[in-house]
């Protein structure tokens, strides 16, 4: 069943046009890499997605529903979860804080169910709870990575989407997120979208890929069929004409 | 096309006047070129309206040399840049007198305009020297008295008939009024020196100061309160002023300038004592002059309320003083008014003597009441006059 | 909230322009002089029309629009070009208008009003126009020391510390009561109630902030102002250039400053202030804060607004009615309107467009 | 000496207050609120009756304490939410100057409306007359009012920080002023958020309104000018968007203020507000951030 779909989503800046024309779709429980070299448009359609950038042209739906104009309060409130990129952490509030800004949407009644999420999160990220006190501020690069996927973790989302996981992880570290996150879709039977620049990871984890360029998706299928096939190569690194 | 262009300009322009009269001959003309708006509205008004009862006045007794007066308007919207468009505006509608903004600095460009057209200006209650030759030139006047001669009045007859001594003085920089009661002032103290007075303390705030605490602190370390303050301040610092002070458990005598005077503000400071105002009359039912009663009956009639302060009785004075010079002159002209205005001394009006001279078109001295605001009921207890008048040296400090 | 957008001027030249030579820039000059003289010919033609109507109210107004021109011109060359919010312009018209008072007042008068004064200026008697250069040049050399120092900071710290420089002038010229008169109006200022001193004020405002525009300076501020990362990577002194702007601008507004002090005939401290500040910015920014023609058609408009709404304050008279709108109301709807002109137009009537003859092609 | 302290700190309380309730407001939305000072005097002019008399009518005025308090401080939440609700939710998207004139104009708009309900002449009202009286502590004679403002003000500050820190509305309203987006993406509903921080806001000027009130009893269509201009220097001072730095600044200010009328000669006190302003740039220059800067705050002025 299709979760979320894009038709021709168009995102400008002025009259710089980063993302033209995208269309595909993410079904349930699926994993779909969204790849591509800087400057492809994947932070722009991520940000587009979750409504903080307007969508110059195009329609997006979540869940059957339209969601193109729709405030990003709500999308978050409708099981999307977003961790963009460079590591959006409150730097003033505490590592917890941090961690409960997103469990309003859910109201007063699950304290129980916030509490587990909280303790399964310090489980995943041992040295969050270790500082949950501290400043977010104060946390190392890789640290307020962990933080920041964690509290998107907290909102329970259905969908969760994450700009460059592994950007200033070590890569045990990333591995054990990586983990973490496979093991939510199989209990939970949640729905990835994860952008990275390059496709190393999506080969490993498998799944659907998509690859991005001049803000177009030049391609689509099996992350380990594509593999390091030479369509991929060369899509990366443009030698083809379009 | 030129007639095109002509034709639309002058519609354009016609549009603002309100009346496009001429000065024919049949009548007077007085401009009033005050707020009708804005922050000087409600210090304007009252005055117009006073000199509107004037000019009803002699209406209803045939008129200024036979003519009736006829008024025309025009808002300052107490602006100065509009002050001067107001000004001209009533000059071009024909004014012969043009009454100007209570305030010295709001009434400046309308009696400058006035001043450059050769016509009359009075000032209906601004109370610097600059409102006159000394500021303006030789064409304008003021209807009121200079500050200095109500801070020199307070301290002279707060010593000679309070019997005070020690004297402390807290200047509010705000305006030129204000610095102009200290002026005053301090021409006098000298004087009360060599009679045993003594000044023990001074000190600055600002209008806008939302705590004078630390002015407060300084009268307090004193060894012993003083006898008196002369509080050289205005709306609406001032009631702050006086309310902290007493807050603060001061309750020496206060000594004002006319800027104070008003029952409106009083219920800031409950139960208010010691409390000295100089008034040109009393807007209180208690002046010992029947007429001036008869004159705030007249006002409530208008306007529908009493009087809000002595600074409605300036405007009736400058139509008053104004009209019987054109009488004498027998003519507008500016010059021969001018020259009949300055042959004045001490000539009576409903609120006190007045005095103009070819150096001065301003009062250097004049008899005030003193109201004396008592648990909060204000009254007039006393009279004075200075003993003499104040120096040119000291007005134009 | 999005990332700075190419400006859409005729007078927009890409970072890389600035290193441009010469010859460059004479071809700059020609393709946007029409945009000076556009804006210059609409004075013109409004001077022209109040002369023929021939009451002298309204022509007060006008002169009171050209000052009002002259003054968001000021504003436009340094907040249009470095896109800093200054809201201390002001003192720089305060020194201007005093500067006027002092070389033009009777010295007789000025002996008694400001005593304090160097006696050579005591003794000087000026004609307005070179009263007003001299005030330009005064706020100029102010500005210069002044913008020394403020010029390192950005952003919103800068617009404090200039919002500070005109509280301290404001402080000081209401006190220093030798020098300025204290709080009081300082009269004897000859009024020059003709409108062509004015128009022509005006215009030399619109023309110094087109060639400072087009300057070398003034491309890179902009080029700055669009894109500081990349402007400070090929080499663009910001501070140094904003110097510039501030020092030009304050000039302006001093020259505005001695225009206001002729006609009107008085100065007094509160008039250049907050009322002052928040009007000229307003019109600046209802106009288009990165816009010449914006800074000039804000100031026109308002202008015209605000006397429109006065005259239905005053009444109009329709067939034998009279209506009109209870005294106060003109603020109000001012308010209002700009709110919604702002609402509508977030970046101003004319955004950072210019005026010109024709919409010429964009080079590709 | 102990005078001195509690002048600096009741003038500061004020300070820090304005400050506060443009602090927060910035920190939400990046709007330098120029209508909180007409904020102020509205929420105090809520209680007389609109006339143009000199005489000052009062309506809601005579309220017993308990009443009136929390009647003024309604007063100026709900005229703030207003403004957010009919003005600057218009200005969401648009740049810093552009919203900070049209809160400027709208700052103009009431001032205006206040004068023709009321006219420009200021009212006098005894506002909370009990607190005229002077008290002695600690062998200082003080107004009882100027010990209540500052008591007033530490429980204000005690417990809007409470509300941030232990409230979840507190909680998203700090995250939403270090990073708005941010924040939303978390579920965050913005305009609640907003609307929290205007009535907090509001609430504040109301409080500056009433202390301002009954120390000055006079009630002046400009009277919330000078202390919103202290109070937005206050802000940027004290780091934008930082509510702890603001509230320090404030204090900051109000000390410097009180502690320049004591010790400059008195030639040179009419000048004082020069040598606060002249400080103010000296600070600026040394840290153009402020004194305490909020960390992740850009800044798009």
């Amino acid at each position: 069943m299709t979760l979320l779909s894009l038709t021709d989503v168009s995102v400008r800046y002025g009259r710089l046009t980063a993302v033209r024309g995208v269309s595909f779709s993410v079904a349930e429980n699926e994993i779909l890499f969204v790849t591509g070299p800087n400057g492809a448009g994947k932070s722009s359609l991520m940000r587009a997605i979750a409504g903080v950038t307007h969508c110059a042209a195009g329609k997006i739906t979540l869940d059957g529903r339209d969601i193109t104009a729709e405030k990003p309060e709500n999308i978050a409130r409708m099981g999307f979860s977003m961790v963009p990129e460079g590591r959006e952490v409150f730097g003033s509030l505490t590592v917890e804080e941090n961690l409960m800004v997103g469990t309003g949407m859910h109201g007063g009644a699950k304290r129980g169910r916030i509490a587990d999420e909280l303790a399964s999160v310090y489980d995943t990220f041992p040295i969050l709870k270790e500082r949950r006190n501290g400043q977010a501020g104060l946390l190392s690069g890789g640290q307020q990575q962990m933080l920041v996927i964690g509290r998107a973790l907290m909102t329970q989302p259905r969908l969760i989407a994450i700009d460059e996981p592994s950007l200033g992880l070590a890569p045990n570290i990333t591995d054990q997120v990586y983990e973490r996150l496979i093991a939510l879709r199989a209990e939970r039977g949640l729905t990835l979208l994860i952008v990275e620049q390059s496709s190393t990871r999506a080969v490993m984890v498998g799944g659907r890929m998509l690859l991005m360029r001049g803000g177009q998706i030049v391609l689509d299928g099996d992350a380990r069929a594509l593999g390091n096939s030479e369509a991929i190569q060369a899509a990366y690194f443009g030698y083809e004409d379009h | 096309m030129s007639y095109k262009v002509r034709l639309l300009a002058t519609a354009l322009a016609s549009v603002g006047m309100a009346l496009p009269a001429l000065a024919d001959d049949e009548t007077i003309t007085v401009g009033f070129a005050t707020a009708q708006s804005g922050a000087m509205q409600a210090y304007d008004k009252p005055a117009d309206e006073a000199a509107m009862i004037r000019i009803e006045e002699i209406n209803a007794a045939g008129g200024l040399l036979g003519k009736q007066i006829q008024v025309v308007t025009a808002d300052t919207k107490s602006d100065r840049a509009e002050g001067a468009k107001a000004g001209l505006s009533v000059l071009d509608q024909g004014a012969d007198l043009v009454i100007v903004s209570c305030d010295y600095d709001f009434g400046a460009p309308a009696a400058l305009a006035a001043q450059d057209a050769g016509i009359v200006s009075f000032f209906s209650c601004a109370e610097s020297v600059k409102a006159g030759i000394q500021g303006v030139g030789p064409l304008s006047f003021s209807g009121s008295v200079l500050a200095p001669v109500q801070g020199a009045a307070m301290a002279e007859w707060a010593f000679k008939e309070k019997d005070a001594k020690t004297f402390y003085k807290l200047l509010d920089t705000w305006t030129v009024y204000n610095k102009g009661i200290c002026d005053g002032f301090d021409w006098m103290m000298p004087k009360l020196e060599e009679q045993g007075a003594k000044l023990v303390g001074e000190d600055t705030f600002k209008n806008e100061d939302a705590s004078i605490a630390a002015q407060i602190t300084r009268i307090k370390a004193l060894p012993e309160e003083p006898d008196a303050i002369m509080l050289c301040t205005m709306m609406p610092g001032g009631v702050s002023a006086v309310k902290q002070l007493r807050a603060a458990g001061i309750n020496s005598m206060i000594l004002n300038g006319s800027g104070m005077d008003g029952s409106y503000w009083l219920s800031a400071v409950p139960d208010l004592s010691n409390f000295y105002i100089p008034v040109q009359a009393s807007i209180y039912g208690d002046d010992p002059n029947p007429d001036v009663k008869k004159f705030n009956e007249a006002y409530k009639a208008k306007t529908g309320a009493d009087p809000s302060s002595q600074y409605v009785y300036p405007g009736y004075v400058a139509v008053d003083v104004w009209s019987k010079a054109v009488e004498r002159a027998g003519t507008t002209e500016a010059e021969a008014v001018v020259a009949e205005l300055e042959k004045m001394k001490d000539e009576p009006t409903l609120f006190g003597p007045r005095t103009f001279t070819s150096e001065l078109h301003h009062q250097a001295n004049a008899r005030y009441l003193v109201v004396n605001v008592d648990k909060g009921k204000p009254g007039v207890v006393g009279e004075w006059t200075l003993s003499e008048p104040v120096p040119m040296e000291a007005i134009l400090k | 909230m999005t990332a700075a957008s190419p400006t859409m001027s005729a007078q927009a030249v890409p970072p890389s322009a600035v290193a441009e030579h010469k010859p460059a820039r004479f071809a700059l000059a020609r393709k946007t002089i029409m945009t000076p003289i556009l804006l210059s010919l609409l004075l013109v033609a409004i001077a022209v029309l109040t002369y023929l109507t021939g009451s002298r109210p309204f022509n007060q107004t006008v002169i009171d629009v050209f000052v009002r021109v002259t003054l968001v011109v000021g504003l436009y060359i340094f907040i249009g070009n470095s896109g800093v919010l200054s809201f201390g312009h002001i003192a720089f018209t305060c020194l201007g208008g005093y500067a006027a008072a002092w070389l033009t007042i009777n010295p007789i008068m000025k002996a008694s009003a400001l005593p304090g004064l160097p006696q050579f200026i005591l003794d000087l008697r000026l004609p307005y126009w070179q009263s007003a250069v001299i005030a330009a040049i005064f706020a100029g050399v102010a500005a210069l020391i002044l913008g020394k120092v403020l010029m390192r900071l950005s952003g919103i710290a800068a617009s404090i510390a200039t919002f500070a420089v005109l509280a301290m002038i404001n402080t000081i010229y209401a006190n220093w009561d030798s020098v300025t008169g204290g709080t009081s109006s300082v009269v004897g200022i000859p009024i020059i109630r003709t409108i062509w001193p004015y128009l022509i004020g005006a215009i030399i405002a619109i023309f110094l902030a087109w060639a400072h525009a087009i300057s070398r300076s003034g491309l890179a501020l902009r080029a700055a102002r669009d894109e500081p990362t990349a402007a400070a990577a090929s080499g663009v002194d910001i501070p140094r250039e904003r110097l510039v702007a501030f020092v030009v601008s304050g000039a302006v507004m001093g020259l505005g400053g001695a225009l206001t002090a002729h006609s009107v005939g008085v100065v007094t401290p509160d008039t250049f202030y907050l009322g002052l500040t928040f009007i000229t910015l307003s019109m600046l920014v209802v106009g288009g804060m990165g816009s010449l023609s914006g800074a000039v058609i804000g100031v026109v408009l308002l202008s015209a607004l605000i006397q429109i709404l006065r005259w239905m304050e005053a009444g109009i008279s329709i067939a034998e009615t009279t209506i009109a709108l209870p005294k106060g109301v003109q603020e109000i709807a001012l308010g209002v309107i700009m709110i919604v002109i702002l609402a509508l137009r977030p970046s101003g009537l004319l955004g950072n467009r210019e005026v010109t003859l024709f919409q010429r092609k964009r080079n590709r | 000496m102990l005078q001195i302290l509690f002048d600096a700190l009741s003038l500061g309380s004020l300070y820090a207050l304005g400050a506060l309730g443009i602090a927060l407001i910035f920190g939400v939305m990046r709007l330098v609120n120029f209508a909180h000072g007409d904020v102020i005097a509205f929420s105090v002019f809520a209680l007389l009756w609109p006339s143009t008399d000199a005489l000052a009518i009062v309506f809601a005025g005579q309220l017993p304490w308990y009443l009136l308090i929390p009647f003024v401080l309604i007063v100026g939440a709900l005229l703030s939410v207003l403004c957010e609700i009919v003005v600057y939710r218009r200005f969401r998207h648009a740049s810093p100057a552009t919203m900070m004139i049209a809160s400027f104009a709208l700052g103009f708009v009431i001032r205006y409306f206040l004068l023709m309900l009321f006219t420009s002449r200021p009212k006098s009202i005894s506002l909370l007359p009990a607190l005229g009286q002077p008290v002695e502590i600690f062998g200082a004679r003080l107004p009882l009012l100027q010990l209540i403002t500052i008591v007033a003000t530490i429980c204000i500050l005690l417990a809007l920080t409470l509300f941030l820190r232990r409230t979840r509305f507190g909680l998203e309203m700090r995250a939403a002023a270090e990073n708005f987006s941010m924040a939303r993406m978390l579920g965050v509903r913005a305009n609640n958020v907003i609307m929290g921080a205007f009535a907090i806001s509001g609430a504040l000027a109301g409080a500056i309104a009433l202390i301002f009130g009954s120390q000055t009893g006079t009630l002046d269509i400009q009277m919330g000018a000078s202390v919103m201009l202290m109070a937005f220097i206050a802000t940027v001072i004290g780091g934008l968007g930082s509510l702890p730095g603001a509230v320090l600044a404030g204090f900051l200010l109000g000390a410097a203020s009180v502690v320049m009328q004591v010790f400059l000669p008195i030639d040179a006190r009419p000048f004082r507000d020069a040598f606060v302003y002249g400080a103010v740039i000296l600070v600026l220059l040394f840290s153009p951030q402020g004194l305490i800067s909020a960390r992740g705050t850009k800044e798009r002025v």
